[in-house]
């Protein structure tokens, strides 16, 4: 099971930095949401895995690990809150330049 | 009276001129005020002299900042007495000579504050006992010496003469304080007088050629000497005080000053012959050859004080007594006839309107007082007898031919001195003839011209005067200083010397000779020598150095463009290279693949699931550019993780999974409506390869890593939570006690920053407008049922619906899995299903619009949570908690955590429609949007 | 004989999945993929209830019932979506 | 007293159901028998604005009925579905049909199209603008009058009557 | 009764998760949108159903008393379920998309 | 129980919240507001200062949880400082904004509270996933902040910012993970002492998680080759903030400096990535010296001479001994106030200059242009370390503090780029002159802002030696890790 966790993290990790890389707003904001997701179970996998052993006091003797999930709360709703400006940013960035290419095809506006 | 109040005098003094304009306009009263403070300080420098010429040396010291060995310590001896003298005194002259030189219609106040200050920074250079404190003055007489040479700002010549002399002196300035600090290093203080008798410490160091190369960098940057010379002619963009000032007698001489300061510290050692001997010989030929060359009279002057700089480097260079003694005299006497021929240069110029010498001719007719003044001084330069350049120059040839360093080949040494002279004779010849006689002058922009006022030769009378008395009568004159000043340059007893007319017959007298005669002869052939000078290829040393420079910036241009080139992609790629890097050193060295526990068992459902998830995500990312499907690949994902978190015991993050991933949906589709719905292929093959390359190696460390730490075994601090969960935090949902008991304070922040980016994305969002399509992706215009009737009619009563499961989830969020957050998100989409049902017309009519308040209030009720617990004298977000009684219904609890899980709850509510209300009301500013 | 039903439900729907990931990659049009996605999720709700009945824990009831309440919402969005492109309007 | 109440439960039916939600979620229990009353309170009050005139359920009973036929509905013709569509699907006669509405208010009209959708083998695909078609999706119908017959028998008219429209 | 409550709730269990399949079954199989559109939205709601069922059984009777809060899915899911489908159709009727080429009848646009 | 340390974090949230709660369009409210909280924190910064100068170290326990279970405040000196310096930065950067940037945009005054909120709960918490937490609230607002006012450019380099910092913030969640997978803290001080337990594989892993933290510190603090989407960024962005910005760069320093000091001064794992650091700092050092010469504005020359000043402090707080730490510190007052001045000045000749901008092309004559020049000079002379201002004495401290040649070559050179593009700059745009403009005087508030930063210069000249001592003060106590462990910890280890 832990090997199957780890693949599925690696896996969200590789597709999010893969998409991260590429040249537009969209797929860039589709890569960080894969990205987060794996960082969010990586995080979580790091209080180990247990099933079904809610951390709920008094349900089980020898629960899970909370505080990772707790992190993972934490990261899910900043990660959301990020994505959420981040998409209007790409909006943003499309309304002034009206595209949605983050590559640098153009020059003299970098500020340079 | 502390002597040391003299540095500090003309700083203040730099303030009075702007002082004086502010009350009257009159010049004459300017430059009084300008002078009064120097006078001052010449005037208090007569006691302190007096002592020094008795043999003392005054020192004072001031504690500035000891733990860097820099203190105010400033040092009065003979060297500095003289430089002192020179400073002050022609720095008076030249303000005289500035009242008339300056145009009515320029800023005269602005230009005697920088010459004051320019003179305190060169006051504090001569007067420092403290090689730090050195270079601070030093680096200010740059500075100084950037705004003289600017003032003139607009004209080009000017500004770029400025930026270049300050680019190369600042340049020697930074290596002399990379040699002081070294010297610092080996000597231990930056005490002169500690520095000064560490000689042989310094020498012996290892690091002495460094910092004989590093210092003299600062040497022979400021005194304009080979091959860092060509700042100085393009300097004379200046107005000629300066240059009168600046470059001749003081700036230029704070090189040959610093080799005279550290003399004792770093001279006789081969090393310091070979450099600066060698320099000082290559400028001195160089600058009087170059020097007959020029039309332009202060261009000729400039070349031949580089010249000049070259001899006395030469002879420190010597590593002999009597020929350091010889570049102190020759240090006054240059500075007195350069001087007075920068200011006659300047008469001419003023009179006449052209510094051009091909045009100014003949002068003797319209100006013979002044030529008679510019005469003596240039034969006072030329060396002619009876005249104080003579003697210093007859001390110079003597000590060429004393030196035996080159062995065989020291006949080399009194050749090039001779060779020097000629050239120097030569140039002198020019500057009478040429400008006095030869003719008629041609086109002059002022004509005819005329003596200049009377009190604007008073400088140059003075020097002249100073000229023919030290060299009649040397003994009765400069001898006194000269020794005092000599003595402290040398650190010791000083050699065997007379300052007299005539020695007799010897070899320096032939040589005087040769070089009178010779100068004559190459004068009277200077036609031929012109026209060959004219065919040599032309190189402007400014012009070189500008392409530089320019070149420099523009490579710096293109690294920088080639780095920053505006490509996220790019940026990315190097944070990630980065990340690949650590992992790709770090992951081989692990001890192994598997931690020390067994694997739970896996399980079919379990594997499919993964599987999915795994298929989804590679899905997400291969139909990327088909985007709706993508997106439809990344819920899949979503969902799997979820599932994940339901397998694997974390029912509180399953529901926030859950109830996060609509939202993003929700935002992703508002989002879409104005994006591209696909795109084609762009990424290159090797971009492709490369990104995959990254992704992989990331992946596979990240999954590596992972793995290990779950089959490893784990001591946390988990234990305490699950144990004090319940009597602490009174909850039994531990992760929710942790959330908002023990790390409350996290919660806070995350809520805070949920409620950041929804006033950030508020601020994004005001008046942006962007163009909606008006056609789907199939090209069809789109429905006209905006508020389909079932959706309108079942969402409405879902509302209250989803509201009551949501205060469900948030009272039972502290004990069983729930909370705040998620009950705030099903509020939320509850909210956001009636947008999208009914629109946002519709729902603002029932509700305010403004999320802003929300917001607000569920931070603070957070916050103020947290500072309630200060009432009791506990710190921030301290809980509490305790059990009630109520009859017929029961027992119930309350904690204060459940206040804060409020505060919670209203940000995400707040924060979410904030966000998403605004995205959708976009539209409604698209006025080509029909029907909306 | 519970466990074995549970085995054998876990199969049905998990094979039910695939058919629905098999209809989602497949498509042919968009409002395939979105109805997959929403059977994807409402098979979701079975498979969580039954892992509850398996585990014998009602701690994952929230979830379940969390996607039969606002699953649909998503499914909402993205037909609105396609039908007027803008769904908040 | 009756203002009272009214005021109270301006949408009785939806706070009868919240309360029995909030009963279902927690278990019965004093306390969460006064909770769930404050919250039916509450939460109709909170949301009204949010649905303006939905008519009121005049007669309960018929609704239970109404809820017994449905669900039974849905069960038997889940097996004729599920025959559907493991057999043949050559002989499958799908048809788009039109239904005349003769209910007036929207929330029937909505309740409605939602049971058609439950109940297998049609799907309600859209109401016309003017609320008086329903446009339904059957999957496999010999005769569209026989079933538009059928729905307004079953299902259209003990709506008419719950909410007397 | 314990057996008897337990193959009841394995009926219930194994029931639902046929017509779960069964649902999706149509989903890939039926040839058009539309008539994909019936297997979810049904057969799949009974699937649930009996899944509920089931689990509503085996924790009442594990606790010994009725528990009825899983019928809420099912009634959120009898709620949601129809206005998905509902919009998925009116979606596809404005794509166009292809149907059946003996269906009778027509789509509309609106 | 004294709660004035937690001020430094709740003043501005609760500032923030009460900018939202506020009428829209009561912009004289706001602005008072804002400039309230900034002095209140200007004034609590310098009782913490106060309080923390004589070496105690004061921690605070949210939620009255002890360490290492609850989060921790902790005060100590570094912390103090850079608490006043931030407060000292924020005034004036707030003054000027409120004379009209602050209504080119909406929620102006709530993220820049905000941002002081997260800048300071950075610097004041002694939780490592709370760092991560106060990160975010530093990063969210400074997002908003930098889109602030129009502009494609700002936009695009704000989108870049952002996604950025968003993949950064991902690998500080693996890095935060692992650290908790293998030490089972988050505590800093918790984990500086469990650190030195671990052994084996957990070793293995904990290097790749610090080096992962190393990797997110040095984004944000700009370090090469992370640099990148800062000039563009603080360029582009409006004046006021780019100012404030300033600081940022130095809360990923400070978050390097604080870790390190605490877990890897010495011990097993000593000197943990050190080396890397050191060559990257080196490297940025250099590369911002070819940038500050490449630069054809003056936002982007400051931007450089920002990254300038990370790149010369990292080098000198990674070189391998803490001494150099004081002189750094130093610097870092020094250069994060002068380049925050810097940022100002440029706008404000930028508006003097009306089309020309402070690009570096002959324009129209500034109005007061005489003042604003003397100021640039004082200010170029400053940053670029030439005498007598306290970048020079800064500069020297740092030499002689680091007797590495690479470094004083660098950094030697770094100060000649630095010299001549700022006299390329200063002669372009105050001597190339083209006649009179339609460019606007300086108002007085501005001014009085940028007067206010650049008073910092001569102060820290004159009381060089009291600075220098504090700020060695400051260094002496962080390379005393145990007293911070102690102080948190208790008699725990």
């Amino acid at each position: 099971m832990e090997l199957l966790v780890a693949v599925i993290i690696g896996v969200l990790v590789s597709t999010g930095v893969y998409l991260c890389l590429r040249a537009r707003t969209f797929p860039v904001v589709m890569g960080l949401t894969l990205l987060s997701y794996g960082v969010n179970v990586f995080l979580f996998a790091m209080g180990g895995l247990k099933i079904d052993k809610v951390a709920v006091v008094g349900l089980n003797s020898d629960p899970t690990d909370p505080l990772p999930q707790a992190l993972v709360l934490t990261a899910i709703v900043i990660g959301f809150a990020m994505t959420a400006f981040l998409v209007v940013l790409a909006l943003r960035s499309q309304a002034e330049h009206d595209t949605d290419h983050v590559d640098g095809n153009d020059s003299g506006e970098g500020g340079r | 009276m502390n002597f040391a109040i003299l540095v500090l005098l003309p700083f203040l003094g730099a303030l009075m001129p702007p002082l004086v304009e502010r009350f009257s306009s009159n010049r004459t009263l300017l430059a009084c005020g300008a002078a009064l403070l120097p006078t001052a300080a010449l005037l208090m420098l007569i006691k302190p002299a007096q002592q020094v010429f008795a043999g003392q040396t005054l020192l004072s010291a001031v504690d500035w900042i000891p733990s860097l060995g820099l203190s105010l310590a400033f040092r009065l001896d003979g060297l500095a007495l003289l430089f002192a003298i020179l400073v002050l005194g022609i720095g008076l002259l030249v303000i005289l000579y500035a009242r008339y030189y300056l145009s009515p219609k320029e800023k005269a106040g602005r230009f005697y504050a920088y010459l004051l200050l320019f003179m305190g920074a060169m006051l504090g250079v001569v007067t420092s006992d403290n090689l730090l404190l050195m270079v601070l003055f030093w680096e200010l007489t740059s500075l100084s010496s950037f705004l003289l040479i600017g003032f003139w700002n607009h004209q080009t010549g000017a500004r770029k003469g400025a930026r270049m002399a300050m680019t190369v002196t600042g340049m020697g300035g930074l290596a002399l304080l990379a040699g002081v600090l070294l010297i610092g290093h080996v000597v231990g203080s930056y005490s002169l007088g500690q520095v000064l008798i560490s000689g042989a410490q310094i020498q012996a160091s290892p690091l002495y050629p460094l910092i004989l190369c590093l210092v003299l960098l600062g040497v022979f940057t400021k005194s304009a000497q080979f091959p860092f010379h060509f700042w100085l002619p393009h300097a004379m963009a200046a107005p000629t005080p300066v240059s009168a000032y600046l470059h001749s007698a003081t700036m230029v001489k704070a090189g040959v000053f610093l080799l005279a300061r550290l003399y004792p510290a770093l001279s006789g050692t081969d090393l310091w012959f070979d450099i600066v001997a060698t320099a000082g010989m290559a400028t001195l030929l160089w600058g009087a050859a170059v020097a007959l060359f020029q039309h332009d009279l202060k261009g000729l002057l400039a070349y031949s004080t580089i010249s000049h700089l070259g001899l006395i480097t030469l002879l420190f260079g010597l590593n002999s007594q009597l020929a350091a003694v010889a570049a102190v005299f020759h240090i006054i006497n240059h500075a007195t006839f350069k001087a007075s021929l920068f200011m006659a240069a300047g008469i001419i110029d003023h009179e006449t309107g052209t510094r051009d010498m091909r045009r100014i001719n003949g002068l003797w007719k319209y100006m013979p007082y002044t030529a008679v003044l510019a005469m003596v001084a240039s034969a006072a330069m030329a060396g002619v007898p009876l005249l104080n350049g003579f003697l210093s120059k007859e001390m110079f040839f003597a000590e060429t031919l004393e030196s035996s360093h080159l062995g065989a080949l020291s006949w080399l040494l009194p050749l090039g001195a001779t060779l020097g002279g000629v050239f120097s004779v030569a140039y002198s010849a020019r500057f009478i003839h040429d400008v006095f006689f030869n003719g008629e002058p041609v086109n002059l922009p002022k004509y005819p011209p005329h003596e200049p006022p009377r009190y604007m030769k008073v400088p140059v009378e003075i020097l002249v005067a100073l000229c023919v008395a030290v060299g009649v009568f040397p003994a009765f004159t400069v001898a006194g200083l000269l020794a005092v000043a000599a003595q402290a340059t040398l650190g010791g007893a000083l050699p065997e010397y007379h300052l007299s007319i005539w020695h007799g017959f010897n070899a320096p007298l032939v040589m005087s000779f040769v070089a009178l005669f010779g100068g004559i002869f190459i004068y009277s052939q200077r036609r031929r020598l012109f026209d060959l000078y004219a065919r040599l290829p032309a190189m402007d040393a400014r012009l070189v150095f500008e392409g530089r420079i320019q070149a420099l910036g523009r490579l710096a241009s293109a690294i920088t463009g080639r780095l920053q080139n505006g490509s996220l992609q790019s940026y990315a790629a190097w944070l990630l290279t980065l990340v690949a890097v650590v992992l790709l050193t770090q992951l081989p060295n692990l001890p192994g693949w598997h931690g020390e526990t067994a694997m739970l068992p896996l399980d079919g459902v379990s594997l499919l699931c993964a599987g999915m998830l795994v298929a989804a995500a590679l899905l997400t990312t291969l139909l990327h550019r088909h985007r709706m499907t993508s997106i439809m690949c990344l819920s899949v994902v979503g969902l799997m993780v979820s599932l994940l978190f339901v397998r694997f015991s974390a029912p509180d993050l399953a529901l926030t999974q859950l109830s996060v991933e609509v939202v993003t949906i929700l935002l992703l589709m508002l989002a879409m409506y104005f994006m591209p719905v696909r795109t084609r292929a762009e990424s290159s093959v090797i971009r492709v390869v490369r990104d995959l390359l990254l992704a992989g190696v990331i992946g596979a460390g990240v999954a590596v890593m992972a793995f290990l730490v779950m089959t490893g075994e784990l001591s946390s601090i988990s234990p305490f939570f699950l144990e004090h969960s319940k009597p602490g935090g009174g909850g039994t949902n531990v992760v929710n006690v942790i959330l908002v008991d023990f790390r409350g304070f996290d919660t806070f922040g995350e809520i805070t920053v949920l409620g950041i980016a929804a006033m950030g994305i508020y601020a994004l969002l005001r008046d942006m407008r962007l163009r909606s399509a008006r056609y789907d992706a199939l090209g069809r215009p789109w429905a006209k049922d905006a508020h389909p009737l079932v959706l309108v009619t079942i969402s409405r009563p879902l509302l209250p619906l989803a509201l009551l499961i949501a205060v469900y989830i948030f009272l039972r969020g502290h004990n069983l899995p729930g909370g705040g957050f998620v009950a705030g998100l099903i509020t939320s989409v509850a909210l956001l299903l009636q947008y999208v049902a009914s629109g946002v017309g519709w729902v603002h009519e029932r509700m305010p619009g403004d999320y802003h308040p929300v917001v607000a209030l569920g931070v603070l009720l957070a916050g103020l949570t947290g500072v309630g617990s200060w009432v009791f004298g506990f710190p921030f977000l301290t809980t509490t908690h305790d059990h009630f009684h109520l009859p017929w219904i029961g027992d119930f609890e309350l904690a204060s955590a459940m206040l804060f899980d409020t505060g919670v709850f209203l940000t995400v509510v707040g924060a979410t429609l904030l966000m998403l209300a605004n995205l959708g009301k976009l539209s409604l500013l698209d006025d080509k949007k029909e029907g909306a | 004989m519970l466990a074995s039903a549970i085995s054998l439900t876990f199969g049905l729907l998990t094979v039910a999945w695939l058919l629905n990931l098999y209809r989602l990659v497949r498509g042919p049009t968009l409002p395939d993929r979105v109805l997959a996605l929403d059977t994807m999720y409402i098979n979701s709700i079975a498979l969580i209830v039954v892992y509850g009945i398996q585990v014998d824990s009602k701690l994952y009831f929230e979830a379940a019932m969390l996607i039969a309440l606002i699953g649909f919402v998503s499914t909402v969005a993205v037909a609105k979506y396609m039908t007027r492109g803008d769904i908040i309007e | 007293m009756k203002a009272l109440f009214e005021r109270c439960f301006p949408s009785p039916s939806l706070s009868l159901l919240l309360w029995l939600t909030w009963l279902l979620l927690n278990g019965f229990s004093p306390g969460h028998a006064v909770l769930g009353l404050v919250l039916a309170v509450l939460l109709p009050l909170g949301t009204r604005p949010f649905w303006p005139n939905v008519p009121g359920i005049r007669n309960l009973p018929r609704l239970g009925g109404f809820i017994l036929v449905v669900l039974w509905d849905i069960l038997v013709a889940n097996l004729s579905v599920a025959r559907k569509v493991l057999g043949p699907l050559g002989d499958m006669r799908p048809a788009f049909v039109e239904m005349p509405l003769s209910l007036e208010d929207d929330f029937a009209i909505a309740l409605l199209t939602s049971t058609v959708s439950l109940t297998p083998g049609t799907v309600s695909a859209d109401v016309s603008m003017d609320r008086k078609t329903l446009l339904i999706h059957a999957l496999d119908v010999d005769d569209e009058q026989a079933l538009i017959e059928e729905i307004r028998q079953r299902y259209e008219r003990p709506l008419k009557e719950i909410f007397q429209c | 009764m314990d057996a008897v409550i337990e193959w009841l709730v394995a009926i219930c269990m194994v029931t639902g998760g046929v017509f779960a399949l069964i649902g999706s079954i149509g989903l890939a199989r039926l040839p058009d949108f539309f008539t994909r559109l019936h297997g979810p939205t049904k057969a799949t709601t009974l699937g649930v159903g009996g899944t509920i069922a089931a689990s509503l059984l085996f924790f009442s009777w594990q606790a010994r008393q009725l528990q009825l809060h899983e019928v809420l899915i099912i009634l959120f899911l009898f709620i949601t379920a129809p206005v998905s489908a509902h919009m998925l159709a009116k979606a596809a009727m404005h794509r166009g998309l292809k149907r059946v080429k003996r269906t009778r009848g027509e789509p509309w646009q609106q | 129980m004294s709660h004035w340390i937690i001020a430094p974090i709740l003043i501005p949230a609760l500032a923030g919240m009460l900018l939202l709660l506020e009428v829209r369009e009561w912009h004289r409210l706001r602005r008072i507001t804002g400039l309230l909280s900034a002095s209140a924190l200007l004034a609590v910064a310098v009782l913490l200062w106060e309080q923390a100068a004589d070496g105690t170290i004061t921690v605070y326990q949210l939620g009255n949880w002890a360490a290492p279970f609850g989060i921790v405040l902790v005060l100590d000196r570094l912390t103090a400082l850079m608490l006043l310096l931030t407060a000292v930065l924020a005034f004036p950067a707030l003054l000027y904004a409120c004379r009209g940037d602050d209504r080119k945009g909406a929620n102006f005054h709530g993220l820049f509270q905000f941002q002081l909120m997260g800048i300071n709960g950075a610097f004041l918490t002694g939780d490592l996933f709370n760092l991560f937490v106060f990160f975010e609230v530093l990063l969210i607002a400074s997002y908003g902040l930098a889109l602030h006012g129009r502009g494609p450019a700002r936009v695009k380099a704000g989108l870049h910012y952002v996604a950025l910092n968003l993949v950064g913030s991902a690998l500080f969640l693996i890095g935060l993970g692992l650290i908790y997978g293998t030490t089972g803290t988050l505590n800093m001080a918790d984990f500086a002492v469990k650190a030195q337990a671990v052994t084996g594989m957990d070793q293995a892993l904990l290097k790749v998680a610090v080096l992962l933290l190393w990797a997110v510190f040095g984004l944000k603090a700009a370090l090469f080759p992370l640099y990148f989407w800062l000039p563009a960024t603080y360029a582009n962005a409006t004046a006021p903030v780019a100012a404030l910005f300033a600081i940022m760069t130095k809360v990923g320093l400070y978050a390097i400096v604080r870790v390190y000091a605490l877990a890897f001064a010495d011990g097993p794992l000593a000197g943990l990535g050190q080396q890397g650091l050191w060559a990257l700092a080196l490297t940025t050092l250099a590369l911002a010296g070819i940038g500050v010469l490449g630069a054809r504005r003056l936002g982007t020359l400051v931007a450089y001479l920002v990254i300038m000043s990370v790149g010369t402090l990292l080098a000198a707080l990674t070189f391998g001994q803490l001494s150099a730490a004081g002189p750094a510190l130093y610097y870092l007052v020094h250069s994060t106030l002068i380049c925050g001045a810097l940022f100002l000045l440029a706008d404000l000749v930028a508006r003097g200059r009306g089309e020309a901008g402070d690009r570096f092309v002959a324009g129209p004559v500034i109005p007061a242009g005489g003042v604003l020049a003397g100021l640039y000079f004082m200010a170029a002379i400053a940053v670029v370390g030439l005498p007598p201002l306290s970048g020079f004495i800064g500069k020297v401290a740092l030499l002689k503090a680091v007797p590495v040649p690479l470094y004083w070559v660098l950094l030697l050179l770094a100060g000649l780029c630095g010299l001549i593009g700022m006299s390329r700059a200063g002669s372009s745009m105050f001597w190339r002159t083209t006649g009179p403009g339609e460019g606007v005087r300086p108002g007085r508030q501005r001014l009085l802002a940028l007067l206010v930063l650049l008073a910092v210069v001569p102060a820290l000249t004159l009381w060089a030696e009291p600075a220098m001592q504090a700020a060695g003060q400051v260094a002496g106590q962080l390379a005393q890790p145990q007293l911070y462990i102690q102080a948190v910890l208790g008699g725990q280890s």
